[in-house]
């Protein structure tokens, strides 16, 4: 089973981390990745949004492809919407698995295709000014890493 | 629905379409064409502003039909990073 | 700096990670490797013996090597020695880096190098009776990928 | 010292070589050979069993010299996993 979850509040990564390990105590290895708000480089806010009905369903079906690609006893998605301030966390993957190997290869593929697949649209504040953050050419190499 | 900076150009985040149903591509654009700004319209024209109705993504945006009560979305790519 | 510590008591990994987050608010991503004692599989208790002056020292020098090699904000790994218990964290390691990539990379190469070439002499305690832990054929091919 | 394994073996994790320095390889294994048992003797002369003269990994145990207070460590492989 995977839990999946979009959130428009903060959320607090330690203790979702500590639960997800302490639910997975078969698994031999658990990785994670944190993306948080950049703290310094200018940005004084992110804001990210979503549309309801694409953002969490595509978010299941990116979790139900990790699964079906490596085995693993547990996955962790979770990613806010909504306005967050510098070094607030935006998202948090965690895969469990027996093998160390499966664990990281998951966390990298679901994290890939999170940033440049997902149904989010983002805003940065510089300087007072909000300004539109358009796609990178990097996202779309990420991606054809797993083609 | 208009997401992202389509939002910013439409001026609010949604809009009913005062129209009778149904509606094609043509009439979309039209209303459009009415009610907001000439950007907006090249933006949803153009080939990397992706549609949804009720949700579900629509493959060719030029042939969709809408029934009453539909809610179409216009999605600009999303920022990745 | 690098943080490097060789544990002989039980450590709190979402402590650690919590603290390592807040110490790199200007790392964008932060990707974690938990290694923790199997439960099930029959594995009663692990016990993991190191040798003082080379263990750490040797340590050190790894994570001064991916120091090197990506560019990352943080790094933290924390090892236990000693007698461990299932679900009792072994090993943590995180990276904090501005760009994703790099923080993958790193924990990845950190993980595959401690696991092979760390002075840790293993055994295993199953149905009462401890066993040592021989090397695998897998950690030299998880090496082999970094050459 | 006498790490992972071959502290079993040896049935201690460490032993004085009262001998007077300096001791070479021949020296060494003349006196694993009086203190303990062959099983350890043969895991010691294998060449999977690595030596460390304080905390120092040798490149060539065989041509190892010892001085007075030195701490040899006898390194079996590492479990990896």
């Amino acid at each position: 089973m995977s839990d999946v979850r979009l959130l428009t509040a903060p959320f607090d990564p330690a203790a979702e981390l500590s639960a997800f390990t302490a639910a997975h105590p078969q698994a031999g290895g658990i990785v994670s990745f944190l993306g948080q708000v950049r703290e310094g480089g200018g940005c004084e806010a992110l804001e990210l949004r979503h549309y309801e009905p694409l953002t969490l369903p595509a978010m299941r079906d990116l979790a139900a492809r990790v699964r079906d690609r490596w085995t693993l006893g547990g996955l962790l998605v979770i990613h806010r919407s909504g306005v967050m301030l510098p070094a607030e966390p935006i998202v948090l993957v965690a895969a469990a698995a027996r093998h160390r190997r499966d664990a990281f290869a998951a966390a990298d593929f679901a994290m890939d295709h999170l940033k440049s697949e997902s149904w989010f649209w983002k805003r940065e504040k510089q300087g007072g000014e909000w300004r539109w953050i358009e796609p990178r050419e990097q996202d779309f190499e990420d991606i054809a890493r797993w083609a | 629905m208009f997401l992202g900076r389509l939002e910013e150009m439409a001026g609010r985040p949604f809009q009913d379409i005062a129209a009778s149903a149904p509606l094609d591509w043509t009439d979309v654009i039209g209303w459009l064409g009415d009610c907001c700004s000439t950007a907006l319209l090249d933006a949803v024209r153009g080939e990397k502003v992706r549609v949804a109705i009720n949700g579900a993504l629509v493959a060719d945006k030029e042939g969709l039909i809408l029934s009453d009560g539909d809610e179409l979305a216009f999605l600009p790519p999303v920022s990745g990073g």
